[in-house]
């Protein structure tokens, strides 16, 4: 273990670097996507809804091969990464962000979606008559009322990017400090039989975890409702 | 009275089963109350004008602004109205200050300017201020839904029975500031109410309707006879009269 | 900027042990990624960062070679895996004969974990020996199969098979329990082939550790490691 | 391809069964669960929610490892398995469904909880007044109006264990018609390279799951609220 | 009176900053008002007394059945009420029909005795039965929150302001069906309401509340003159009366 300790260190920043990352741009986008899939629209917007649960349904390992070959040196990811002399953008930092990223969004935009949808009609109006503009009423009455969705959506996307492994394996190749996070390390200690250092790491994982949720979730905080 | 002095509205839509076609011209001062049965449109005529609803076809205009014609349709948060709803629709996520100054444009009470602070003390809210909404009493909940409107200082105030969960003591205190208000800072005020009382108190204007549609309508002093003559409250309990009958003729058609 | 090592599962081990070698020399450490030799080959064809592929089979190798990806002329054999049949504590009937070919001919035990023969070599050796050992028949409708050699030892190890197809390379590592070293004649030989990139980022470094597997300290590592280091180091079948 | 078929079909069929019934078991387990977190408790109560996430943070296979050893003859899954005469858990259906049970469960109790939350205390209340029993009212009042959460995590659930695949292939043991489902076979295919096999799987996988979302989330319906 | 005639109530407890404690005897028969400022607590009691509250001490009883004292305290959905809320509070979920038939014990209105028929019938609700309520109109939804609370045939009837939002052609005629019914099945109600229009028309007995505390109960006959002196509906808008001011001065000490 002792030996191991820097490499340990190392994984573990990028562990937490990777899930912050991940879970800050998984609330960028889903917000504004699930505001949009609430309100009511074309017979096309519930399908565009589910298709988003869609990647869940494949392995993570197997989808890791298709974005593998998508960010790869003849997928629309190489002619991206070309413009600035790359050969791909798999194996790299931003690459998991992306990879992680389409693996969670269904987890937070469904229940944002719902928490959206469970306000109603009346605060919107409300705050339309008092002048807000739409983009007012988003950020001090909608999200405000949705807020133990969005911290749930929170919740689940940063617990699972600190867990998912198929994909960043995948996509990441295990690079030392660079794309090897824990949870791909505490894989090679489980494979290679080094079960204390993996059990250290598991215990590690789960209770920084564990203090991580119990704050986010502090911040859900109680919702105070009108009974009217 | 010039086209800059009225309030002019028309529209004509459905909702569900409900079919309406609803024209008034109101003067753009003084109370205008809106008076009808249960279910003949009141509500739905406040919507249109606030610009909540968009009916299939409309007119809507404040004097020389128009918020809605053919061509164009102004969002409600363009049109500078005070809405108090028939339930009060608090934010249940704000205490009582944060529904108050939600509209106010201020971010602390102590930046309101005098006459906006009166309105808070009128309505006795100062005790209640850091207090969160759920757990108000109805009449409490009310009055905040009121100062909240009255404190965005609009061009216009629509009033849906506003003062139906208060205790006469209370209604008689807003009531005067209600006239008050008008005569001073000279806002419109269409007012839904059941009341004759408060109508009487209050009305310069009296708009009659019956399900869907302007029955009559007219200064408070021309209606004021028939209108008791045709729905004031007595004591007797009579039976229902001819408008409310049209109500009910109407909606089984429907 | 490390030298990257792409190694097979069952070979991450030695791996480290080797690169501790490596170092002790002088120079920096070089990093070792481990992942299945066809999930490391795919991620060379998406342009990973290798400098060096260890795989646990000849095909991929040689694969890359045709597409282009790797060095023809460095294509060496560094190790060929030796099977065993392992039983952890306990998990014998009383009584019954040491651990070899007649414990799967008696049939005494109720899951047999192997790992997946059509990704794992070890996997398709594990099939071959138990048909050489005419028990396939017998014994196919309890094994279990796990992704990995390591998987399968785990499956053993937890207790919930009562035997495992693994490698020699494992059972090294003392995790008690008993092991019958399977006759090479039982299967085709486990050939393990390791060739430096085209796209190595440290192509000279690449070749340097290339020869140094091929040095006689890196054959003693993978000797006492637990598998057999082919006579003629170097060149290739 | 056409050799595979008539095991692809038995891969198929066992997919289809473990997510339905998995699904089902989580609804199970998930409604009760949730209203009993979403109402008014000691604070432990909000603890224990976070640490029904917390199986999310570890990789799903080294997740499975401790499954392995929870499942064995020598963890309590032994001892269960000993009733009808086992030795493990391991290896079998019911051990796939509990495995993949624990792993998708914080998926559906989190938005299922908040769905319970949104519904305030007046509904409640009011059934009570109509002398509508505890039970009465969970069925009749709190169900019904918390749906939108409750087909999510349906829908949340199902598509996960369609692809949940780490901890299947370690407590599976991958035995053909028992627990070798599709997202094993596929991962199969996938390291061998035998893409247009692996293509074939995973656009029937995408599609059957994508009817089965679309259809649950018709159910979801609109609800239909009033303003007040 | 004997005791199994009397509706018995004692709470002590606090919400908040809002300590009460109030103690009353009603008749177990007939229409008793509850009067008093916004923010007395009328609703408390009428929540304390379906079981919805539970104060920190209490004693509720109807007639001889006890519903909590020092050991015991039945669940509200044992107790067999109707509750007439604030605000409507209908299912939304639910249809009208559905709403209707809820509490009532049977699955479709052809099975409804003739009687709980007749309810429908005199509240208008025959046309809005499939409609769901989201787009009701605030009188419709009251209506229809009435029409739940009395099918379910309660042996108390709590009622808080029921009919505020109706118009008084409504109010007329559901006013002495109400009278009829607590009449002729001799069902007690509770009936909170600022219009001293209904009291009068309704009440056989009044209590009259001040914050926290019950300041004067009695039959109306009694009641009557100093009611009107204290709280009737006066046009001129004399300024509040002492009891409002208790109001505030009790909620600014707290
Ligand atoms: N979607 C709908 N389908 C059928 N009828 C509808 C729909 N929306 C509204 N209505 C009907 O439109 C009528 C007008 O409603 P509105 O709320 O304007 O009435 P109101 O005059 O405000 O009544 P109240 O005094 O009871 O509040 C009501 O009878 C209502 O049932
Ligand atoms: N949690 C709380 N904190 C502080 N005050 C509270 C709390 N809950 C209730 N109150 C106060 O208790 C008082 C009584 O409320 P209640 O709803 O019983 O009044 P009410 O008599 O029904 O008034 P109204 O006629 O306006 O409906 C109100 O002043 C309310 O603000
Ligand atoms: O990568 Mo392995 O060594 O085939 O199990
Ligand atoms: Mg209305
Ligand atoms: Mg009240």
């Amino acid at each position: 273990m002792s030996a191991m300790a820097p490499d340990v260190q190392q994984a573990a920043w990028l562990t937490i670097r990777l899930a912050l990352t991940t879970t800050l741009f998984l609330m960028i986008v889903s917000l504004p996507l699930a505001w949009w899939l609430a309100r009511p629209g074309p017979w096309w917007k519930p399908v565009l809804g589910a298709i988003i649960s869609l990647p869940l349904v494949l392995p993570p390992s197997v989808l890791g091969y298709y974005f593998l070959i998508a960010f790869g040196p003849s997928g629309p990811g190489g002619w991206v990464a070309r413009l600035w002399g790359g050969r791909t953008l798999a194996f790299s930092f931003p690459g998991l962000v992306v990879g992680s990223l389409l693996y969670v969004l269904p987890f937070a935009v469904q229940p944002i979606q719902n928490a959206f949808r469970a306000i109603g009609r009346r605060p919107i109006e409300v705050a339309a008559t008092l002048g807000a503009s739409p983009w007012r009423t988003f950020w001090t009455v909608a999200v405000p009322l949705a807020w133990p969705g969005i911290v749930t959506a929170a919740v689940l996307g940063f617990a699972h990017s600190v867990g998912e492994f198929g994909i960043v394996l995948m996509i990441g190749g295990d690079i030392p400090g660079r794309t090897r996070v824990l949870s791909v390390a505490l894989y090679d200690y489980v494979e290679n039989a080094r079960w204390h250092d993996a059990n250290m790491i598991a215990c590690g994982m789960v209770l920084f975890s564990f203090i991580v949720i119990v704050l986010l979730s502090a911040l859900r905080g109680e919702i105070r409702r009108t009974d009217a | 009275m010039t086209d800059s002095s009225l309030l002019r509205v028309a529209f004509q839509g459905r909702a569900g089963t409900f079919g309406y076609d609803f024209a008034l011209d109101a003067p753009a001062q003084g109370v205008t109350a809106l008076f009808g049965p249960s279910g003949c449109g009141k509500s739905t005529i406040l919507r249109c004008i606030a610009g909540l609803d968009r009916p299939a076809a409309g007119y809507c205009a404040l004097g020389d602004t128009v918020w809605q014609d053919a061509k164009r349709f102004v969002p409600a948060w363009r049109r500078p109205i005070g809405y108090v709803f028939q339930e009060p629709s608090l934010f249940p996520h704000l205490s009582v200050r944060g529904n108050l100054l939600y509209g106010a444009g201020v971010r602390s009470l102590r930046r309101l300017p005098p006459d906006l602070a009166d309105i808070i003390a009128m309505l006795e809210l100062e005790t209640l201020l850091e207090r969160g909404v759920a757990h108000l009493s109805g009449g409490e909940r009310q009055r905040v839904a009121i100062g909240r409107a009255l404190l965005r200082r609009p061009a216009l105030l629509l009033m849906d029975e506003p003062l139906s969960a208060l205790d006469s003591a209370r209604k008689n205190e807003i009531l005067p500031f209600l006239q008050m208000l008008h005569r001073q800072i000279r806002i419109p005020i269409l007012y839904v109410s059941h009341d004759i009382g408060e109508i009487a108190s209050l009305a310069d204007h009296v708009v009659l309707l019956a399900p869907g549609r302007v029955v009559e309508s007219g200064p408070w002093a021309d209606m004021a006879d028939r209108l008791d003559n045709r729905r004031g409250y007595r004591p007797d309990h009579t039976l229902p009269d001819a408008a409310a009958t049209d109500c009910r003729a109407a909606r089984s058609e429907g | 900027e490390p030298l990257r090592l792409a190694v097979a599962a069952n070979f991450a081990g030695t791996a480290h042990i080797l690169a501790d070698a490596y170092t002790a020399r002088g120079g920096e450490r070089p990093t070792v990624s481990s992942g299945s030799s066809g999930q490391l080959a795919t991620q060379i064809t998406q342009g990973a960062p290798f400098d060096l592929f260890l795989s646990a089979d000849a095909e991929r190798p040689r694969d890359l070679i045709a597409q282009g990806l790797a060095d023809p002329a460095s294509r060496t054999t560094y190790a060929i895996g030796q099977l065993v049949l392992w039983q952890p504590d306990g998990a014998a009937p009383p009584h019954a004969a040491p651990l070899g070919a007649a414990t799967l001919a008696a049939n005494g035990f109720t899951r047999l974990a192997i790992c997946n023969p059509q990704t794992a070599p070890y996997g398709a050796a594990s099939i071959q020996a138990l048909h050489a050992l005419g028990v396939y028949d017998t014994v196919s409708n309890k094994l279990v199969v796990a992704n990995s050699v390591a998987q399968a030892l785990q499956f053993a190890r937890s207790g919930n098979a009562e035997l495992a197809f693994v490698a020699l390379a494992q059972v090294h590592d003392g995790h008690g329990g008993a092991y019958w070293l399977v006759p090479q004649k039982l299967y085709a030989p486990i050939v393990q082939d390791a060739v430096v990139l085209s796209h190595a980022p440290h192509p000279g470094e690449a070749h340097a550790f290339m020869t140094f597997l091929q040095g006689p300290q890196a054959r003693k590592l993978i000797e006492a490691a637990g598998y057999v280091v082919p006579a003629t180091a170097g060149t290739a079948p």
